[in-house]
């Protein structure tokens, strides 16, 4: 019996890890998804600055 | 010297350092060496005795379920404890803290983000109750050292204080009943100048004394509320307000009517004084609950 | 010891529970923090295609 509840415990062990892994492999993904939004935000303001220097420059 | 008075000094200097004999010590270590360890007795013990400076913060993690009974698994739960830094990891990509962040706001947005409740930007301004979580930040900060068991013991601190929630609005009464039977004079003057009413709880019971107290005091209170009572904080509030008994009746005249003024006569405290408050204050406590006020 | 045994099983699932969480959040702390970086992206778009028909009408 005492087996029994060893076995059980580290299957919900198992579960939760898995569970966590799997949740963290989301995070990770958003993660690099959030860099690249942010490269291409500054991207544009820099592009925008290039822009107005251009125009301004043309003035 | 004699054998005596060399003995009362040493426990007095014990009692100075954090503990008041050796043997309470070395009870204490057996205890921490049980496995799994007793948590009850560990509980009474904190209760009890005042926990010796250099096992406080073991004993709080045990205490706060931070730390498993198991000794087999502190390894792989301190691994997962220590997991909790991708949250530390998430809020830099985002911006909210870079590396001139204060370490206590740090911890704020951990738990903000924690209980879902990370503001939209961190440049909105803090509510009340984040400034309270900062003071009492700052305050473990000075206790813990490793800053992953330091997350760990605020944010397990200061979710037993929402669940004292519950308890918090009885404290006031509380705190008239026992300094009733203490001073009823004082009482029935507070009453009849409406002074009761204005006393600064807010700032004594959700606050926990920070702010108010020195470290060295807060820590034995805190060991208190720790093992389960919140009743202590109603204990250092009563004795407060006989050892300024005086004051507090002279203050009345010029109208006692905020926090601040309870405030600026503590900070002018010596902070002797005030440890010795809050001696007065356990025994109190011991006299009218007893040493197991788990529940109180 | 059967009883130990329980416990300590509790134990470790809370703790590889809480760190699941804590992923949970951070999952979706990072969606809305995306939601909010297309916002600005589009405003961003949004504001620079009106310049652009600014510039033209008034070529």
């Amino acid at each position: 019996y005492l087996e029994d509840v060893k076995l059980q415990a580290r299957e919900q062990l198992k579960a939760a890890e898995s569970r966590y892994e799997a949740q963290k492999r989301i995070t990770q993904v958003f993660e690099s998804e959030i860099l690249d939004l942010y490269g291409r935000l500054e991207k544009d303001d820099l592009l925008k600055k290039l822009e107005e220097e251009k125009t301004e420059a043309a003035e | 010297m004699t054998e005596d008075s060399q003995r009362n000094f040493r426990s007095e200097y014990d009692e100075k350092v954090g503990f008041r004999g050796v043997e309470e010590k070395k009870s204490l270590e057996m205890l921490l060496k049980d496995d799994p360890l007793a948590i009850e007795k560990l509980r009474t013990f904190s209760q009890r005795f005042p926990l010796p400076s250099m096992y406080r913060a073991l004993v709080w993690k045990v205490l706060l379920g931070i730390l498993p009974l198991h000794h087999e698994s502190h390894a792989q739960m301190m691994a997962y404890r220590r997991e909790h830094l991708d949250i530390l990891h998430a809020l830099g990509g985002i911006h909210f803290v870079g590396p001139s962040t204060p370490q206590v706001e740090v911890s704020l947005r951990m738990y903000q983000l924690e209980s879902g409740k990370l503001p939209q930007s961190p440049s909105f301004p803090l509510e009340p109750k984040d400034k309270v979580f900062l003071a009492i930040a700052k305050a473990i900060e000075e206790m813990v050292e490793d800053s992953v068991d330091c997350y760990w013991v605020i944010r397990s601190f200061v979710s037993p204080l929402r669940k004292y929630r519950d308890a918090l609005p009885q404290l006031p009464k509380a705190f008239d009943d026992y300094l009733n039977l203490e001073d009823s004079r004082l009482l029935h003057h507070l009453k009849t100048c409406s002074s009761l009413s204005k006393l600064p709880y807010d700032f004594w019971f959700k606050n926990c004394f920070v702010g108010c107290l020195p470290e060295s005091s807060l820590q034995r209170v805190w060991d208190k509320v720790v093992s389960g009572s919140c009743k202590i904080l109603v204990f250092v509030a009563v004795e407060i307000l006989l050892a300024f008994k005086i004051k507090v009746m002279v203050l009345r005249r010029s109208g006692l009517n905020s926090a601040g003024k309870i405030t600026r006569l503590l900070e002018n405290t010596p902070q002797d004084s005030l440890d010795a408050i809050v001696s007065k204050a356990i025994n109190l406590w011991h006299k009218h609950c007893g040493t197991l006020a788990h529940s109180a």
